[in-house]
């Protein structure tokens, strides 16, 4: 057991923090289209640097870091409030189903614009009538020529007016049961075929589309894992986004933490017991979040594979994510209701972290069914 | 003993409801909130059916009926999420009645009974629906009561979270009259009035919920069958008539039995602050995404459930007020 | 909506608490035959005093009482701390279900030794395999000659060693479903085929029974609305058990409470914001309680019926006394961890509030699809 | 970095979980805790294994191992639920290691790490196995500690609730003698040694519970698959994992980054508190009635995990010191 870092470890995060403090781009311009070419040149600098597909093989022009020093990467970049690369889910979800499931060609075409963020990646996973039950969806791909031809809608899409791809399942066979009608596609978003809604949240801003397809066309050449595994590839994108959650979570709670623990001092509460006795609460369910993510990623690297513990922590992460910014907006009193102000806005989009990746009731099913080996209701 | 409305009050109910439902259709609510704005002409309607006097004396042009007449009217303003300036004029008035001079109460309070010089209110923190009001009754920071002509000032909007409300900046306590009477039992009578629109708001959200989790499937089944939905509405079901039982029972007290009111009336607010609040977040989760999204009407109900939870005294400082008065010191 | 006592109700209630004061019969001796006998004689008193079939009808013996009157009653017998009858079950739940169900000549058998305590009844429904699940019980009863034998385990039977009379639910036909082959039997307990043995509680105390029926016989004439209907007699049964729990609940509460805040003085915690702020919630909840029993007697007034709404006050009972209790041992300090002191056995005790009597989760159930018209699972 | 046990320490964890499985089986630890006893042989087989001198220095007479290893004994005693004076004894060759006198340390160590001549452990509340040691380590009313040697004294046992441990009533500060060092580490470090035994607890109500949801049927199904259950299991496990990773993290921090211990033990103590006594709560609550009742092994731990978490410092307690050595002040 050891909870600091080893000779190596502290070197390499070193060497993080260094580039990150001569390379730090400063704070994100205002505006959507401003913030996203902002990160977009941001990711191209990363990836100059050579950190933008930190945990990307080599051999796909990644960095190949071990789990801990990803851990210590996305820790370093939540200290340095760094912000994110524009194309995180290709980094995320992309590039790894395509380095696991694609053809050569497949990786010689799409990985390298990944990394420089030259084409950026969305998800075409939920829809409006499959949230938690996933393989329930319902936009179909009918054979074409040469290809596919898509329709259907897909809801919770980031980023998808600034993506070239988005990562879709849609069900290519209605006569199997359902987790096995389906194919995993990678479709091009710049075509008639597709539409982009923006989906306004109770925060008053669009951090969401809604896609509708009608009849967009994929060619076959962009069918990953084969047809009919759609549902497979899709679960192994799942899991790799859930762990890749993990390491900045704690950091970015922590770092809130010490911005609350100024608030109450702002506001003279530093001796009101209450408040004092919320604090601790969240300190330790924040160093809780923290361990157990170390814990989770010794476990990783023993066994190879994220263990279903990840959901734990997400389920950790929304909890306390939502308790601390709800004591934010107690401890400004007035303030703490006033439209748009940072605090306000962080308390009302943390209601959805307890349904975004996976609602907490998925959450505690998987902690039941998977960890603790109860039985399953469905 | 009897612990109902009588058939007068029930038929308010009723009627309010119908009518509430009529003219706050979804659309509407959401066209005035979007613009947070009122509609003048609802406004008249509502006026003409007698609802801002309906607690005021006749002699000031009310109805003279009571607390839980008026207590009826704000939970089915809350269940309609009506954008109207209704909660504040009837703050005023209570407030106006039960601590104006002679001279203010006849120079204000018909105004604020036929709703044509509507009543704003305010505290140390913000003032509510003072644009187009007459006058505002404002709590001090000095501990005082004033009485303030609007014609005189121009406050500086508020934009809150709710946006089924007009907010404005606080006046301060350099202008206006001081309201000479005692208006301990008025404080009261408005946390009572507040906890009737958060119970109101609470049912809302939770018939959304449930109506929601009946037609909602996934894994083949309505998600309302599964317990991890069913006993978290079934938990709303516990928080709202929990609040709803204390609030009703605070009204009768105004009405019937004063002494027990200060009491009955923290006890109200704290509990429907929580419930509201508390219903509202989980209705969202029980939508899960759609709940979420500004399309979706639950987000008005969770706002204006937590500006009215976190203003008039947020439940902290009511429930050290039921500690105090039952026997804690 | 009137919150207080009319003329009559108000002269209702001063002639119940006068006569209490006057009859009181102090406080209980120690050791279980000893308080038995007591309440034996407590209840003998009250029934002289026409107090003990408070909600019977007058031809049965009863006083006929109104809802409120009985709720009043029960206040006031919580007010003065007065002992329960020794036949409390007999009362609620055994005498109703003849009253309502039985024969002319049970009636005439039956009635009157349940008010004079001349024959104490106790209740057999729970099995070992069926606590929630009710209809799934699996004790038989065959055909003899004028009767029925009966054979299985019954468990949670309060005073069966002190009982001449089981309200019994057999199973007479396995080959219907579940809820239809049950039949409603009054067992003679005084017999070699039944077998009484204590069940220590967690507290360390024998508060129930285990009873074992080996051929136990019961005449044809002990049965209770007919064969195969024992489930919807047993249900009318549970229902009035739990409308009968009510009056009292929150004035015992209420008295709790009061003795707490002694407590919380006595220890110098009355400046504590935490015990302040986990009082007012108690003394909230406990206030909704009361609050939620008076709308709920005027509903039942209004249509003749409990609603499912006792449900509500169930559970918040329960989480009432649980919480209730924990506070008082978390303020006595290391004295709330001795054995066998009231508060400390009043916090172990309160554990089974949410079992006894239908668990919480049951309770939830009811209530949403009950209530709240939600789909119902099973 | 790396958060998990090496290979020496599961070790030590696998034969302890076997030895104490094969020893403390439930008919063993209902037989000794209805006698509210110790078995003298099972004590001398535990200390033939050297575990009482885990964690002290060989110089002392034992094996010189760290805070780790010694909490993965606390983790399998608390999970066998295992009556035997261990706690006790560890938690006075801590003090003692740690802010004894040289002659102190001479006089009284060896025994206790070999079992031979125990040490009991107080403070102002609760004296705990003192019966057949051979000393006390006694924390004061007056701020000081004290060695006590109990063939001086003979204390009045204490009936608590939980009967697989045996108590008494404090001694008082008028006897032995003042620890002259600074004793605040070893305090931590007995917060560690309780939160570890209290995550074992938990870990074990929660198998139960678990088992018992997979077994039990009602309504056709096991009642694990009803979500009322399933997700009260499943927070058992968020419950027990969190204290369990801030245990081991004190542990390893008294052993190697002591700067870090103070609020390390606050937040393992704090959370293994109120972690293992819910657990036990929610799990009596899926066994129903079966778990009230005495014949069931529960309340054994139940009552226990009472008793660990409101000694050495109340839930509230040790949090307020979180507050304070996080910039609270």
């Amino acid at each position: 057991m050891d909870l600091t870092l080893n000779e190596s470890e502290t070197a390499f995060r070193d060497e993080v923090r260094s580039w990150l403090e001569a390379n730090h781009p400063g704070p994100e311009p205002h505006g959507d289209e401003a913030a996203f070419a902002f990160r977009r040149d941001w990711q191209r600098q990363m990836h100059e640097g050579g950190w933008a597909g930190i945990s990307w093989p080599k051999e796909f022009g990644g960095r190949g870091a071990t789990l801990i020093e990803q851990a210590i990467f996305s820790s370093e970049m939540a200290r340095a409030d760094a912000p994110s690369p524009a194309n995180v889910l290709g980094l995320v979800m992309g590039g790894p189903v395509i380095m696991a499931h694609g053809s050569d060609e497949q990786k010689e075409r799409w990985l390298e614009p990944i990394l420089s963020a030259e084409e950026i990646w969305c998800q075409g996973f939920s829809e409006p009538e499959s949230g938690s039950d996933l393989a329930s969806l319902k936009t179909k791909a009918v054979k074409a020529d040469g290809g596919w031809k898509v329709t259907g809608q897909k809801v919770w899409t980031t980023f998808a007016h600034e993506s070239k791809w988005c990562m879709l399942v849609a069900r290519t066979d209605p006569n199997v049961p359902k987790h096995k009608g389906l194919t995993y596609f990678i479709c091009d978003m710049e075509q008639d075929g597709v539409e982009i809604r923006p989906l306004v949240q109770i925060t008053g801003e669009a951090e969401f589309n809604e896609v509708f397809f009608e009849e967009a066309f994929i060619p076959d050449e962009n069918l990953v894992g084969g047809e009919g595994n759609g549902w497979m590839v899709a679960i192994t994108t799942l899991m790799n986004e859930r762990a890749g959650l993990g390491g900045g979570a704690a950091v970015a709670v922590s770092r809130d933490l010490a911005a609350l623990t100024d608030l109450v001092k702002e506001h003279g509460l530093e001796n009101d017991p209450a408040i004092r006795a919320r604090m601790a609460d969240l300190l330790i369910g924040c160093e809780a979040l923290r361990l157990g993510g170390m814990r989770a990623m010794t476990a990783q690297m023993k066994t190879g594979i994220p263990g279903p513990e990840g959901s734990i922590g997400k389920w950790e992460w929304a909890t306390l994510n939502q308790s601390l910014t709800e004591l934010a907006c107690d401890i400004l009193g007035p303030e703490g209701l006033e439209r748009g102000t940072p605090w306000t806005y962080r308390m009302l989009r943390s209601r959805a972290n307890s349904i975004e990746g996976g609602t907490t009731e998925v959450m505690k099913n998987i902690v039941a069914e998977r960890v603790l080996g109860l039985p399953r209701l469905r | 003993m009897r612990f109902d409305f009588d058939d007068e009050q029930a038929e308010i109910k009723e009627t309010a409801r119908q009518f509430l439902a009529a003219r706050f259709t979804p659309a509407v609510v959401r066209e005035l909130a979007e613009g947070n704005r009122y509609d003048d002409a609802l406004w008249a309607e509502v006026s003409e059916l007698g609802w801002p006097g309906i607690a005021i004396a006749e002699e000031h042009g009310g109805q003279g009926l009571g607390m839980v007449e008026l207590i009826v009217l704000c939970e089915e303003l809350g269940y309609a999420c009506a954008p109207l300036p209704f909660l504040a004029n009837a703050c005023a008035g209570l407030v106006l009645e039960g601590a104006g001079s002679d001279e203010q109460k006849r120079g204000w309070l018909a105004g604020i009974a036929s709703g044509e010089g509507r009543g704003a209110f305010g505290d140390p923190d913000v003032l509510i629906d003072a644009e187009g009001a007459a006058c505002a009754v404002v709590y001090g920071d000095d501990g005082e009561v004033r009485l303030v002509d609007l014609a005189e000032v121009d406050p500086d909007p508020l934009e809150l979270i709710d946006q089924t409300r007009r907010y404005a900046k606080p006046l301060g306590d350099d202008i206006g009259e001081v309201l000479p009477g005692d208006f301990g039992a008025a404080t009261d009578r408005i946390l009572v009035a507040v906890a009737a629109e958060l119970v109101g708001i609470g049912q809302r959200a939770m018939d959304m919920a449930v109506e929601y989790a009946k037609e909602r499937e996934q894994f083949g089944r309505p998600i309302g069958a599964y317990q991890g939905v069913s006993h978290a509405c079934a938990k709303m079901l516990y928080d709202v008539e929990e609040a709803r039982s204390l609030t009703y029972a605070a009204a009768w007290a105004a009405d019937a039995e004063p002494e027990s009111l200060p009491l009955a009336a923290a006890m109200a607010k704290a509990r429907a602050s929580e419930a509201a609040w508390d219903v509202c977040k989980a209705a969202i989760q029980v939508h899960g995404g759609i709940g979420f999204t500004w399309e979706h009407d639950l987000h008005f109900l969770l706002k204006r459930a937590r500006a009215d939870a976190r203003l008039f005294g947020a439940p902290g400082q009511h429930k050290e007020r039921v500690a105090a008065l039952s026997g804690l010191g």
